[in-house]
């Protein structure tokens, strides 16, 4: 049953992907987006990791996503004013993307892999294990956080002024 | 739900692997094969998520917590990355009226 | 330091500090202090030369003076060391005597020139370096005074520094002697590789047994001998010597005349022993200085400028100076630049006094009837002028008649030839002679009006040489008419074996004397009937009519012929060199390794087309190379 | 501990001079510059040539690669100290009475630290480091003080030489790697045995930078140009002790370490060499520009020189070293005979010169003098030199020898037609009436003449110094002569 659910998931996120990028109008890319960002959070509970699957939909659909669906809107794009590349162009990226994904099929396949335990048995994924982790080991890291966030705000607010005088 | 969950290790760790193998070229075919900025912005959010689904996935398979930390920081700069980011794209598109990549050649001398 | 010592450093160092005190504040010095103190210090030289010479006797041996190790490396050593023996002595003796005699004579006749006392410190320079240059106990220290006095003829050629043409004449000097130069030095350096010492006595020492006619050795003693012949106006090496005339007549006497030149015979017989060694070298010697002896005498035939054909005169006794060592007869050739060093001095002191009172009119076609205008010039230039043409019993005549009975036993070909030269020899002095003293004056009446004789101080050097010219050559009267009366042989004895004629009677050598001395006054006669009367004037070179004379009279075009085939070519190589191939090959190539650069980088440019989605796709391909060569190695 | 000082201490007072103004400048400067005299002088002093390597001072820099602060001082090092330290304070004295800011001075002091560090380091990267920074300070006084077109000369002044010290960094970083004790420690790089072709290799890639610096046919066409537009004082360093960085370095840093390499490009060397000596001499025969023409003889003594060095013999790297000495002092000499025509008559032209000897007569016998000196006329220093260099090339090969020789007259060509364009004649030309010299000008020229006629008459003072080094060298070769000899 849950590799059902797997499968299902996978082909959607995949499917979405692929909508992503080859959809004309970037409103709908957006939303595929989105729809990707919600089968991985599915991923993440199927793997325990309840914490960040809600962290996931949190930030990923819920800010990241409307920012990008606001600029889109805001900057008014559709589907006519989608630049074009030339054919030769998509099919040297398609190749190009394909021979990465060949090559590094390869080279995972020789991959050696470790035993491992069920993601089931393992609870680190829980709010409590991971708020642990997080606030003993990863103190500092955890609050250095917000500086950057603090910058990216600052940062952010700079560039969209108008002018600055 | 205890038990579904306990049915997850039928599938095995490799396919979490090619799934996001997958998912990280087509980020990769995303960024070539468009002009317009925001898609392939949106595309290096799609390889990001890739890779943050694999270090999920061999964190949940190794049970060892480092793994969905890393991920939680690495969302953690991809919203203040996407902030950053598009208000320089906003920026560019005030000045150039346009968010072609093709259109930002002035560096090229 | 022995008493020899002192001596032999005195003569060295008064002339030196002569020169030193002149060149460094002579400007601020009163002339007659400046003359009177270059005399002086040559004169002192000339004592301590003096009082050496008294101290030596034939068997005297000799003695080194070693200063200081000039410089050593490696193998090489070479000390600053002076040697004094019999041939240094009478060398000595004559720079300094007549060095002193032209100081004095030196000091009326620049009296009124603004560089009187830069020129006095030259010549004092001169006179210290060509004391090193006869005293040097080895090869290095030889050539140092051998480039010094190099050095010093280049200023005072160019004394009169204003006129271009000088320059050039001194420029010229200095060059030529420097091509003789390089054979000395190739020279100089196989005797080093192979000997490793440059010391002469060292060096007679290694060569005791060597064969005669060893290879080796003849090619460096050929080397030797081109630098004798820059030094010493050989042909082809000679055209400066005639140019070298634009320096102070003085200058002429002294430097061109009756020393400097003279220090390749010297450089032949200070090293006697290593061209005794090789037949073949000193057949060459012999041929190069009968040619140069011909060719010299059928210029000076036909030369209008006084001292031009004194200079030729010199370049002709030069060559038969050279006659002499081609013989082998080292010490004949020693005595012919004894006697030569007094008569030439006096004959260029002579035609100084001349040009002297004519204001500097040198042109033999502006002068005649100065007899009596200038009787005590008049009276030693004639001395000068037999003792030249070799009639007895004045010095020429002994000196020269020993090298034609060298060369008449050694072919009597040559014999002929050689005293051909000097029955020319005795023509054009003559010529010059009556040229200048007989006949009626022919230059222009203004300045005949201001002729009169010159002062003492420069009529007394010549009284005393000539003097000299009538003795002189008593020092080597032919053992044909005493024996042991050759004091010069007997002198030079125990330093330089000494050579007789081989296979000829007594009875020949005064048939040999008879004849050319009859011939000699055959050609005086002769002189007398074309120019004694003064009705005969020579033309200027253009206007001569007859080829052969005119060709004579431009010196056989030679000067215009090496232009044409050395120096032009020589001048448009540096051309070709500096403007084509090192700016245009060499740096070419230069500037096109950096226009390569360039053009690629320009081409490579072209890749950064500015578009993202390109350099994305090239990162793309980078990592999946990158990725891809991992798999694969 | 002295040797440092001696080397830091310029750099410390270019560093004050710098931020001096530009009223205090010269002076600070030459202070700096006689100070390092003064502690040169102490060395000259205390130094015994026989003791080898002497003053030495280590200290540990950059120990994870084997870098270290070695310095040390042995007689080629030496005669280098007092060439630097006698004709820097002359250089920075012949520019006091142009209106030049503290910069110039400052990197002038700067430049003679670097040349002294190139001359007393005993560590390969040191050396290294201190060859380049001598390159940075000539780069700036070119570009900035130069005159006409020296941006385009400059540029390729600057590419040329960086582009040969670049081959010079591989060869010794090739030297490191071959080092098991991972050092660049000299004591280490001489015992180090390498295989021939090491050897050449290593030759090749430093003897390229040597021979562009120097420089040696066919690397030399940055030469002419570079002197001509560059301000005298920056002329006067190039080729005054610039040039004999390379010669110093190839007895120090190539002779001992791939001897073989050397030994076995010898004949190639000499060839450059010996083309370069006849080849520049016949072409300043016709060069108009007197600092061209300066730059040509250069070139042509500076072939010479190489020559000597590659002859293998004590006698031939005794009189390079003499004649990199004197020649130093020649043509610093002359060059600033040059300096003084130009600043009189606003013209490096020949042609538009003459008579001047009736005006500047004590110019002209300076002028003299070191042009005899230059041309080699015995009891001065080019003599010497000269006859030392060509009669090891004669010990070598004969026929090299006179070719070589061939030098004595065209340098006497070259150089009279030099002397008799600018000072003799006049009555036909237009005659200039400049003054002569001032106090200034005969306070620099006169130590110049007096060790051109000193070292002359008496040259074992400085052959003294490098004697003992020099047999060391000779002896190393020795193997390889005797071994050709019985081939």
């Amino acid at each position: 049953m849950t590799e059902y659910i797997f499968y299902f998931l996978s082909f959607v996120s995949v499917l979405t992907a692929l909508l992503v990028i080859s959809a004309r109008n970037p409103v709908h890319s957006v939303l595929y987006l989105i729809l990707c960002f919600f089968s991985i959070a599915g991923h993440y509970i199927l793997l325990n990791a309840q914490f960040l699957a809600i962290v996931h939909i949190i930030v990923y659909s819920g800010a990241i996503m409307v920012l990008f669906l606001f600029v889109v809107m805001l900057l008014n794009m559709n589907a006519e004013s989608e630049p074009k590349k030339p054919m030769f162009a998509k099919l040297s990226a398609v190749i190009a993307g394909g021979s990465l994904f060949l090559v590094i099929v390869t080279a995972l396949k020789k991959a050696e892999m470790v035993p491992v335990i069920s993601p089931a048995e393992s609870e680190i994924g829980l709010v409590k294990n991971l708020g642990k982790v997080l606030f003993n080991d990863f103190l500092l890291p955890f609050e250095i956080t917000s500086v950057l966030f603090l910058s990216a705000m600052v940062g952010a607010v700079l560039l969209g002024k108008k002018e600055l005088d | 739900m205890q038990e579904l969950l306990q049915n997850v290790r039928l599938v095995p760790m490799e396919h979490y692997v090619w799934l996001s193998s997958l998912l990280f070229c087509i980020g990769v075919m995303g960024v070539l094969l468009r002009r317009n900025t925001i898609v392939m912005f949106m595309s290096i959010e799609l390889m990001l998520n890739a890779v943050n689904l694999l270090l999920v996935a061999f964190s949940a398979y190794a049970n060892k917590p480092e793994g969905e930390v890393f991920v939680f920081f690495v969302m953690v700069v991809a919203a203040a990355e996407v902030a950053v980011g598009l208000g320089l794209l906003v920026m560019i598109y005030r000045n150039q009226n346009t968010t072609d990549s093709q259109a930002l050649q002035t560096l090229k001398w | 330091m022995s008493s020899s010592e002192i001596l032999l450093l005195t003569c060295l160092l008064a002339p030196l500090s002569g020169a030193g005190i002149l060149l460094i504040a002579g400007r601020s010095l009163p002339k007659s202090f400046a003359s009177a103190l270059a005399t002086t210090s040559v004169f002192l030289s000339f004592i301590a030369a003096f009082l050496l010479f008294r101290q030596t006797g034939a068997e005297t041996a000799a003695f080194k003076l070693n200063l200081f190790s000039w410089f050593t490396a490696g193998k090489l050593s070479v000390d600053m060391a002076f040697r004094y023996d019999q041939l240094t002595a009478l060398f000595l003796l004559v720079i300094t005597g007549i060095g002193s005699l032209i100081h004095l004579y030196s000091a009326g006749y620049m009296h009124e020139d603004e560089g009187h006392n830069r020129f006095f410190g030259y010549l004092n320079f001169f006179v210290f370096f060509m004391i090193i240059l006869v005293t040097g106990a080895n090869f290095a220290v030889m050539f140092a005074g051998w480039e010094g006095v190099g050095l010093c003829s280049y200023l005072l050629i160019g004394f009169w520094y204003k006129n271009s043409d000088y320059n050039l004449a001194a420029r010229k000097a200095f060059v030529m002697n420097r091509i003789g130069d390089l054979g000395l030095l190739a020279g100089l350096f196989m005797l080093l590789n192979r000997y490793n010492t440059l010391d002469f006595e060292a060096l007679q020492e290694a060569v005791k047994a060597v064969k005669s006619g060893d290879a080796y050795l003849t090619t460096a003693t050929v080397c030797l001998f081109i630098g004798a012949m820059g030094k010493s106006a050989q042909l082809p090496l000679f055209t400066w010597l005639p140019d070298a005339m634009a320096g102070p007549t003085p200058v002429s006497a002294l430097i061109h005349a009756a020393t400097m030149v003279t220090a390749g015979i010297y450089l032949v017989v200070r090293n006697h022993f290593l061209f005794s060694l090789t037949p073949a070298t000193l057949d060459l010697i012999l041929y190069v200085g009968l040619a140069t002896a011909l060719f010299a005498a059928t210029i000076g035939l036909r030369q209008n400028d006084i001292k031009k054909v004194l200079a030729y005169s010199t370049v002709s006794q030069l060559g038969f100076m050279f006659i002499a060592l081609g013989t082998g007869a080292f010490t004949t050739g020693f005595f012919h630049v004894f006697t030569h060093a007094f008569f030439k001095a006096l004959l260029f002191l002579g035609a100084g006094s001349v040009i002297h009172a004519l204001h500097h009119e040198q042109d033999m076609r502006f002068m005649g009837g100065l007899k009596k205008k200038l009787p005590i010039t008049w009276i030693t230039f004639l001395i000068g002028t037999i003792a030249i043409s070799g009639i007895p019993p004045l010095a020429g005549f002994f000196s020269k008649d020993e090298i034609l009975a060298f060369l008449y036993a050694k072919n009597p070909i040559l014999w002929g030839l050689a005293l051909l030269g000097s029955l020319m020899t005795a023509f054009y002095m003559f010529r010059l002679y009556f040229l200048v003293f007989h006949g009626s004056y022919r230059g222009d009446a203004h300045t005949e009006s201001h002729i009169h004789e010159s002062p003492i101080s420069m009529t007394l050097p010549l009284m005393v040489l000539a003097a000299c010219s009538l003795i002189a050559g008593f020092i080597g009267i032919p053992e044909v008419f005493a024996a042991h009366s050759h004091w010069l042989n007997h002198f030079l004895g125990n330093l330089i074996p000494v050579q007789h004629p081989e296979g000829i009677s007594h009875s020949t050598e005064i048939t040999l004397m008879g004849v050319s001395v009859t011939a000699v006054l055959v050609m005086v006669a002769i002189a007398f009937r074309v120019y004694g009367q003064g009705k005969v004037v020579p033309v200027a070179p253009e206007e001569e009519k007859n080829p052969v004379f005119k060709l004579l009279a431009q010196k056989y075009r030679i000067d215009e012929f090496y232009n044409f085939l050395f120096v032009a070519p020589f001048n448009a190589i540096s051309q070709f060199f500096g403007k084509i191939v090192d700016n245009q090959i060499v740096d070419g190539i230069v500037n096109a390794m950096g226009n390569l650069a360039m053009t690629t980088s320009g081409l490579l440019r072209l890749l950064h087309n500015g578009r993202v989605g390109t350099y994305l796709l090239a990162m793309t391909l980078g990592v999946i190379l990158v990725l891809a060569y991992n798999l694969i190695f | 501990m002295l040797t440092a000082l001696l080397v830091f201490l310029p750099l410390l007072v270019s560093v004050v001079v710098f931020l001096s103004p530009r009223k205090l400048a010269p002076g600070i400067a030459l202070a700096g510059s006689l100070a390092a005299l003064a502690i040169a002088a102490l060395m000259i002093n205390a130094f015994d040539p026989a003791l080898g390597r002497q003053f030495s001072f280590e200290q540990a820099w950059l120990p994870d690669f084997g870098i270290s602060l070695k310095m040390g001082v042995d007689g080629f090092s030496l005669l280098m100290v007092i060439l630097t330290t006698v004709l820097t304070p002359l250089i920075l004295a012949s520019t006091f009475n142009q209106a030049r800011s503290s910069g110039f001075f400052g990197l002038i002091l700067f430049m003679e630290s670097a040349l002294l560090g190139v001359f007393v380091a005993q560590d390969a990267f040191l050396y290294y480091l201190f060859w380049e920074m001598a390159l940075i300070p000539v780069y700036f006084l070119v570009l900035i003080w130069g005159n006409d077109n020296n941006k385009v000369v400059t540029y390729k002044f600057f590419v040329y030489t960086l582009a040969g010290s670049l081959f010079m960094l591989a060869g010794i970083l090739l030297l490191y790697f071959n080092n098991p004790a991972r050092t660049f420690d000299i004591d280490q790089l001489y015992t180090l045995q390498l295989s021939g072709n090491q050897q050449s290799l290593i030759f090749i890639l430093m003897f390229v930078a040597f021979a562009i610096k120097l420089p040696l046919f066919p690397f030399h066409t940055w030469q002419a140009s570079t002197y001509t537009v560059a301000p005298t004082a920056a002329t006067m360093l190039l080729s005054g002790i610039m040039l004999k960085m390379a010669v110093y370095s190839i007895v120090r840093w190539i002779f001992p370490i791939v001897p073989l390499g050397a030994w076995v490009w010898g004949d190639v060397v000499l060839g450059m060499s010996i083309i370069g000596v006849l080849y520049g001499g016949w072409i300043a025969v016709r060069q108009d520009n007197i600092k061209t023409m300066l730059a040509y003889s250069s070139f042509s003594h500076v072939g010479l020189i190489v020559a000597g060095l590659f002859c293998f013999t004590e006698e031939g790297i005794q009189g390079a070293m003499f004649q990199s000495f004197a020649h130093g002092i020649n043509v610093v000499g002359l060059f600033f005979i040059a300096e003084i025509l130009f600043q009189r008559l606003q013209t490096h032209d020949l042609k538009l010169m003459g008579g001047l000897r009736v005006s500047a007569p004590v110019l002209a016998s300076f002028f003299l003098i070191l042009m005899f000196g230059s041309i080699g006329l015995p009891m001065t220093n080019g003599f010497i030199g000269e006859f030392m260099l060509l009669r090891a090339l004669a010990g070598y090969k004969l026929w090299l020898g006179v070719l070589a020789g061939a030098t004595v007259i065209i340098g006497a060509v070259y150089m009279l037609r030099a002397f008799q364009k600018s000072m003799l004649g006049g009555s036909e030309k237009e005659t200039f009436t400049l003054s002569d010299l001032t106090l200034r000008e005969k306070i620099i020229l006169f130590p110049l003449a007096a060790v051109v006629i000193v070292t002359g008459i008496y040259p074992q003072l400085i052959l003294q110094i490098t004697g003992p080094a020099s047999a060391k060298l000779g002896e190393l070769f020795n193997v390889y002569l005797n071994y050709s000899s019985l081939n």
